[in-house]
């Protein structure tokens, strides 16, 4: 039954390469060039030693970011991680107290994030018609709320024994080890989003959700794994967060959602759904870390940074749209 | 339209990258202070009174805050202060450990660390400038919970955020000193914590009211605590709670004295406190000290300051006692601070 | 027929529920059940309860707005500096200058969100950093206006009208202005319109973008009358005022049966959800629960809420398809 | 200036989107009093032609004339204050509004700024009842029946006292006991004096109603003709621009063993133990009234909802779907009613939608072999001869029958047993539909299971082997191709208690 008409059509794709350079991760590349430029011009003590040395702290938000993509491009939102780094964090220091070794240190704050993000992961799959957005919210509440009751009175605790903390923020040279592990991740996360079967079902989902059900993508299962996953990534931001100050107490990780949020929206990474990949956000990380301590170190206030970002995000989203609908106007 | 907005957004840009603070090249000394969090008056005024010390001295000043009044952000600056490196950091901290790994890396970078108002752990200082001797203050504020309530009663304490290292410090003093035998009659209600927001204080300052109804005295260590709960008790009429802990003066002026909530309350010279901090932190980097304890050293027109060990085994510089703002003084302070 | 469509409805439930908590805190503690312990809790919350109505307009139309509690330290902080520097003194004055920023900001997001395109959410963030640092900026980088600085103005928080806190009376009008405007004019509907179909509207000739628009200005300034009412009620002004409060509010219109998908959502709800909001703090302590309990058991209220209305929902339905004749 | 023959005339209009000129220099004249069906094949630029009349676009070049006047409509509104209203194809209504509301959106009932609740709801009862509708005017718009919503959209029409009403293709989601209605009120319009712009793919719709039809094809004018006076034949090589021989080319293929067997189906509130079989090569047509659970029963088997009691057998073995993706494992796949919504993702590339659920047969370690996709889907898209430039473009970009075309190529990329055909052909232009026809044909050569649901009665008659009959959530009868009559069918269809209900929930 072929076609009758014998008509032909193209399957060649346009070069990925071209895409790159002319899409939004070009601009993006050229804006990571123009603020580097600008912060070395703007920064005396601007230079790749005190960046790598500046970084980590930065950088564990940035495995936020990488999971945070993933529920963005489903059209979803988790504001709860910032208290599920929070509760990690302090479980992570209680059970390093109590004399665990290391490695189980470690692993049983991924399994606190882990917890939390099941929390979500369970409730969001099992009552589908509630919105992310208010679940998170209550969750983010309780989490911190835990946190707090386990705190008690004191409000923060800090880890005794701080050997293996130290260990995890080491570096290779001046290359801090969690700059090495954000890159693979990030490579692992990209292939997963852009080339897996995975990530296209999650670009399915936030473009039509009913769509992909009928085509026989497993929704829930997917929106559980990964919510699921976004605690495991709050939880190896704890586990950093623990190693920037060898402790944790209620106010860790405030604010880490929307910052998780910026970076992946700055990427190009649609808070709609199904749109952006995962090269934008990662380069849009960098930005906004390199931006944060250029401007830093010439003690520029914390406000007008928090400014900053916050016009840079806006026309980030916006820019794009008023442009294309100029081009629209000219048209015509 | 949409032009407008678009330079209206690079026009924003622009001028958020200008506003920042050029400091001059640092031929003298160069010193960054770091607050808790923009926006807090308290610290405004020992930072004025720092500055100006500091650069009565020929040294260089930055007052540097985070972004939030979190260990965390605090973490950040300082980061950006090793990049910098100061001859000294002078630290407000919020969090008691939080910040060990980072003051000690700025130590090893050769920056020395000062701290004043509110004091990282012993291991992340080199000295610590205390406003008023811990114990002399929880001294005070139970004296004046003893007097208020005419020496029996119920009082409650309404803290800022639970891990605030020196509300918290006061409060364990005002407990450990309760236990005397003169104080057995008063009986503390669980602490009430407002975060410093009004909102959340005047909440739980109403509660503390309706679920105590003989409570006699509230004692809030915090300034809008304290000002929270003095303008409720105020404003709600046929309530006889008396209010006292510390606070600003140009900000309790409206509820302090007699026939108001809040008879009186503490606090220390603030202006003091930064110009002997500046003084400190200067002496710290001349090498006149070295934060051990028994080295003592001289401030012109302030006389002999010593380093003694402090309760939490580091070393601290008390400033003095903490001063009384009452019917008397109060106009004249809250012209000052 | 009708009592049955009243006893039904979603604010019937919610009415039930603020009655009974009321009722069980009353009983714990008789202080509670006091006119002055209820108008004290109305203008403790005055803000949360303004705001409501403003994002219950946004939320009709599928938006969401995080910026509020910065525009209303942007505005509150501007009055606040105002005032201490002895630029202005009337009290009136001031409540327009507040509005007026918060129309402003709220205009902007709302341009942003119907002209350029972008989600509200976004929007909404990038806004919520910029108004709030420049809330700092204007105070000269963190001064406070305290009581003594606000002069008369602050009298405003305590004065009474007609044997009622002046703060009351603006959210009664402000309840009752919205309650007449959502019920019964054409705009008010044309917002229901907007959010419960957006291409329908269109076509049916109501200008969308201008809706979308109007709700972001109007939810600014609410925002900036709230401004007012903070530095008020509170007798003092900081540029972190407020700071995390627009989760409150959310939260006190989702409990309160507005749908974050716009189109459903009522004055009432919004009430009795900002109310319930109120509540929780207040009873929380009044029940002897450590006051480092509170936000745990304020997390699983709301989640609680928003997931036993989706199980009754689910049963309502299931009953109502069981009792379709087949 | 004379009086004008016409109540509206458009000359020249011309309205370009990017990229494409909808409507190129067409015009129309509508008669007072005339209902005027416009027709022709999708994408021929009738809904846009509607929308330049309404005033929702504006088009480029071109003159439009009212009673005579020359006017230019700035935007809805000023269409509506002239007397245009119109009826769109996909409901334009507000779910969670009340029909009150509903009907009265934009000229509510107003004194001194305030709307007048009881004034509009007994006017809206008014409207109602003339339209013989059985439900209240503060009935949530969002309960009520594709059929009722659209008789509130028409009422919605009149109440603006409109002197012209446009019906967008106001019978495509309609049974033909409802449609019959329909016709009822445009005749009862047409006898008030108002004309009636009616588009429509039935021919049924026309021949019943209108008395002149205007043919557009290509975004182009072809002509306007008396009803009475052309064929049928005429009519299609109009629109299409080509003779259609043959509609229903049903093949006679020898029916194979039982593929699926379905046993005592039962969902709380939709349908009632519903029990069918069909086998290899056979048409199983699914009829029955809008809402009598056909594709509820269908959606059950295919794992889209969960049954309350009930056992499918698949080749004689029960079996126990899930998901959707159970299903599809299993090879019963479901071509869905809603194309837009249900069937492919309208911003995606074709490509990807036809291999969005077999990308994981030739993935490589879950990393997906876009190679070997962009083949595959080039394969299957041009099996079933779908107009398209390249496999990038976006599904959105196609026309209705073609978007079709790629929901079928979808279903062929999978290992099919059963192939389920919900409304294949809806708001499909003659064209698209032949093709499809004879795809269907070829499938059940191959000796797949078809099951085909459909409103449409000569398509069923045309297709199906054999027919259930489905009434207010059961099966009513079975019918064989050789005594299935309209009229049989009818009658299971409007069994009991469904004739008093109008279009049952």
């Amino acid at each position: 039954m072929a076609g009758k008409s014998g008509r032909s059509i193209n399957n060649i794709p346009e070069s990925p390469i071209k895409k790159l350079i002319f899409g939004w991760e070009g601009i993006l590349i050229l804006v990571f060039v123009g603020v580097n430029i600008f912060c070395k011009w703007f920064s005396e003590y601007y230079n790749m030693f005190n960046l790598l040395r500046q970084m980590p702290v930065y950088l564990a938000e940035v495995f936020l970011m990488l999971v945070m993509a993933f529920i963005l491009v489903m059209g979803e939102i988790d504001i709860s991680v910032g208290s599920t780094v929070c509760l990690a964090a302090t479980l992570a220091c209680i059970i390093s107290n109590a004399g665990a070794p290391f490695p189980l240190v470690i692993l049983a704050t991924l399994a606190v994030g882990t917890c939390c993000g099941l929390v979500n992961a369970f409730i969001l799959t099992r009552f589908p018609e509630l919105p992310p957005m208010i679940v998170t919210l209550s969750t983010q509440i309780i989490f911190r709320g835990i946190a707090e009751i386990v705190l008690g009175s004191g409000g923060s605790v800090s880890v005794a024994n701080t050997a293996g903390f130290k260990a995890i923020s080491g570096k290779i040279g001046s290359v801090p080890y969690i700059l090495f592990l954000v890159v693979l991740l990030a490579v692992v996360a990209g292939i997963i989003l852009g080339r897996s079967t995975f990530g296209r079902k999650v670009y399915a989902i936030g473009t039509n959700r009913l769509a992909a059900r009928y085509s026989g993508v497993a929704v829930e299962k997917i929106r559980f794994i990964i919510y699921t996953l976004m605690g495991t990534a709050a939880g190896l931001c704890a586990l950093f967060m623990v190693a920037s100050s060898y402790g944790a107490n209620t106010t860790t990780g405030t604010g880490f959602e929307m910052d998780a949020i910026a970076m992946a929206v700055f990427g190009g990474i649609s808070s709609t759904g199904g749109k952006g990949n995962m090269i934008g956000g990662f380069i849009s990380a960098f930005i906004i870390v390199c931006l944060r301590i250029g401007l830093g170190q010439r003690n520029v206030n914390g406000q007008v940074i928090l400014l900053i970002i916050g016009v840079l995000l806006i026309a980030a989203v916006a820019l794009p749209n008023i442009f294309g609908s100029l081009r629209k106007a000219v048209k015509k | 339209m949409k032009k407008l907005l678009s330079v209206l957004l690079v026009a924003l840009l622009v001028a958020g990258l200008m506003t920042s603070a050029l400091a001059g090249t640092a031929d003298g000394k160069k010193i960054a202070l770091v607050g808790k969090s923009a926006g807090n008056a308290f610290f405004e005024i020992a930072a004025a009174a720092f500055k100006e010390a500091g650069e009565a001295e020929g040294a260089t000043i930055d007052v540097v805050y985070p972004e939030e009044a979190t260990a965390d952000a605090q973490i950040k600056v300082l980061d950006n202060l090793i990049s910098q490196q100061p001859d000294a950091i002078c630290i407000s901290a919020n969090d008691f450990n939080a910040l060990q790994a980072k003051l000690e890396e700025a130590m090893e970078a050769g920056i020395k660390v000062s701290s004043f108002d509110s004091a990282p752990n012993p291991a992340s200082r080199q000295v610590f400038v205390n406003q008023a001797g811990t114990v002399a203050v929880g001294q005070a504020l139970i004296d004046a919970v003893y007097d208020l309530a005419g020496g029996e009663g119920q009082w409650a304490i309404l803290s800022a955020t639970s891990q605030a290292s020196n509300q918290n410090a006061w409060i364990a003093a005002m407990e450990e000193i309760a236990k005397d035998e003169k104080y057995a009659k008063l009986e503390l209600v669980p602490i009430a914590y407002g975060d410093d927001e009004p909102q959340k204080s005047t909440d739980q300052t109403q509660a503390l009211l309706d679920n105590y109804p003989d409570l006699k005295v509230i004692c809030a260590p915090t300034t809008v605590g304290i000002m929270a709960a003095a303008k409720l008790v105020q404003d709600t009429e046929g309530c006889n709670v008396k209010i006292t802990g510390l606070g600003l003066p140009s900000e309790m002026l409206e509820y302090t004295g007699e026939g108001k909530s809040c008879p009186y309350f503490y606090l220390w010279d603030m202006q003091l406190l930064g110009k002997l901090s500046a003084y400190a932190t200067i002496a710290l980097i001349n090498g006149d000290i070295t934060g051990a304890e028994g080295e003592t050293f001289t401030v012109e027109g302030l006389g002999d300051f010593s380093i003694t060990k402090a309760d939490d085994g580091g070393t601290e510089i008390v400033q003095g006692l903490p001063l009384q703002f009452n019917q008397d003084n109060i106009e004249e302070m809250a012209k000052l601070y | 027929m009708k009592l049955k469509k009243l006893t039904g409805s979603r604010e019937f439930l919610l009415f039930i529920i603020v009655i009974a908590m009321f009722a069980i805190v009353s009983i714990i503690n008789p202080a509670f059940f006091s006119f002055k312990a209820v108008t004290d809790m109305l203008r403790n919350n005055a803000v949360t309860l303004v705001m409501a109505l403003g994002m219950l307009g946004v939320m009709l139309v599928g938006g969401i707005d995080i910026s509020i509690t910065s525009t209303l330290a942007l505005s509150g902080m501007a009055i606040g500096m105002l005032l201490k520097y002895g630029h202005i003194q009337s009290t009136l004055l001031c409540f327009l200058i507040t509005m007026g920023i918060g129309t402003v900001c709220g205009a902007l997001v709302g341009l942003l969100i119907s002209r350029a395109g972008v989600p509200p959410i976004i929007a909404s963030m990038g806004f919520m950093y910029i108004y709030r640092a420049m809330g700092y900026l204007i105070s000269h980088g963190g001064e406070w206006a305290s009581a003594a600085a606000l002069g008369s103005f602050k009298n405003f928080g305590t004065d009474k009208l007609l044997g009622l806190s002046k703060v009351i009376w603006v959210i009664i009008a402000c309840y009752v202005i919205f309650f007449i405007v959502m019920k019964w004019t054409r705009i008010g509907r044309q917002v229901y319109a907007v959010g419960s179909n957006a291409e329908a509207a269109e076509v049916s000739g109501i200008k969308v973008k201008n809706i979308k628009l109007m709700v972001h200005t109007v939810m600014g300034l609410l925002a900036g009358l709230a401004g007012s009412l903070q530095v008020a009620v509170y007798a003092s002004a900081m540029p972190n005022m407020a700071q995390g409060g627009e989760m409150d509010v959310i939260a006190a219109c989702v409990i309160g049966g507005v749908s974050m998908s716009g189109g459903r959502g009522s004055v009432v709800g919004a009430l009795l959800g900002a109310l319930i909001m109120a509540m929780i703090p207040k009873a929380l302590p009044l029940l002897h629960i450590d006051a480092l309990w509170q936000n745990m058991i304020k997390g699983v209220m709301i989640l609680a809420v928003v997931v036993i209305n989706v199980i009754l929902q689910r049963i309502a339905n299931r009953n109502a398809l069981a009792r379709r004749e087949m | 200036m004379p009086e004008s023959q016409y109540v509206l005339e458009l000359k020249g209009i011309t309205k370009i989107f990017p990229g494409v000129k909808a409507l190129n220099r067409v015009q129309f004249q509508l008669r007072p009093g005339e209902v005027h069906a416009l027709m022709g094949e999708n994408g021929a630029g009738k809904s846009t032609f509607i929308k330049v009349i309404t005033g929702v676009h504006k088009a480029e070049e071109g003159e439009m004339y009212l009673y005579g006047q020359k006017v230019d409509f700035k935007g809805p509104r000023d269409a509506q204050a002239a007397g245009i209203a119109a009826v769109y194809q996909h409901a334009t209504s507000y779910p969670d509004l009340t029909v009150a509301e509903n009907i009265f959106m934009g000229h509510e009932i107003i004194k001194h700024g305030i709307i007048q609740w009881r004034a509009m709801n007994e006017e809206a009862n008014k409207l109602l009842k003339r339209m013989n509708a059985d439900f209240s005017a503060t009935a949530e718009m969002g309960t009520l029946s594709v059929a009722e919503q659209q008789i509130v959209e028409i009422a919605k029409a009149l109440s603006t006292n409109a002197k012209i009403i446009i019906l967008d293709e106001p019978t495509a989601s309609l049974t033909k006991r409802e449609s019959e209605e329909l016709y009822r009120i445009v005749d009862q319009l047409r006898e008030e004096g108002v004309s009636v712009i009616f588009i429509s793919h039935r021919f049924e719709d026309m021949y019943r109603l209108a008395s002149r039809v205007t043919v557009f094809r290509d975004s182009q004018y072809i002509g306007t003709y008396n009803v009475d006076e052309i064929t049928n034949a005429d009519l299609i090589k109009a629109m299409v621009g080509r003779e259609i021989s043959d509609l229903f080319p049903k093949p006679e293929v020898k029916i194979g063993k039982e593929m699926l067997k379905v046993e005592g189906l039962s969902r709380t509130g939709f349908f009632k133990d519903a029990s069918f079989t069909v086998h290899a090569g056979e048409i199983l047509g699914f009829t029955g009234l809008v809402g009598a659970g056909r594709t509820e029963v269908i959606e059950s088997v295919c794992g889209i909802t969960k049954p309350d009691a009930g056992r499918v057998y698949l080749e004689g073995k029960e079996i126990h779907v899930r998901k959707p993706k159970d299903a599809m494992d299993l090879g019963i796949v479901l071509l869905p009613e809603d194309r837009q919504k249900e069937g492919l993702l309208m911003s995606w590339g074709l490509g990807r939608n036809v291999t969005l659920p077999i990308m994981g047969k030739y993935a490589k370690g879950g990393l997906n072999d876009e190679k070997k996709e962009r083949e595959i889907s080039k394969q299957l898209l041009e099996d079933v001869d779908t107009k398209a430039v390249d496999i990038f473009q976006p599904a959105s970009s196609l026309s209705g029958g073609n978007q079709q075309k790629v929901v079928v190529a979808k279903a062929l990329g999978q290992e099919m047993k059963v192939v389920i055909m919900d409304e294949p052909t809806k708001g499909v232009d003659v064209g698209a539909k032949a093709e499809i026809y004879s795809i269907m044909g070829d499938l059940a050569k191959q000796g797949y299971a078809i099951i085909l649901i459909s409103s449409e009665m000569p398509e069923i008659l045309g297709m199906a082997d054999r027919i259930v009959v489905m009434c207010n959530g059961r099966i009513t009868g079975v019918l064989d191709r050789g005594e299935a009559t309209q009229e049989k069918i009818l009658d299971l269809a409007m069994e009991k208690g469904s004739t008093t209900k109008g279009g049952a929930a």
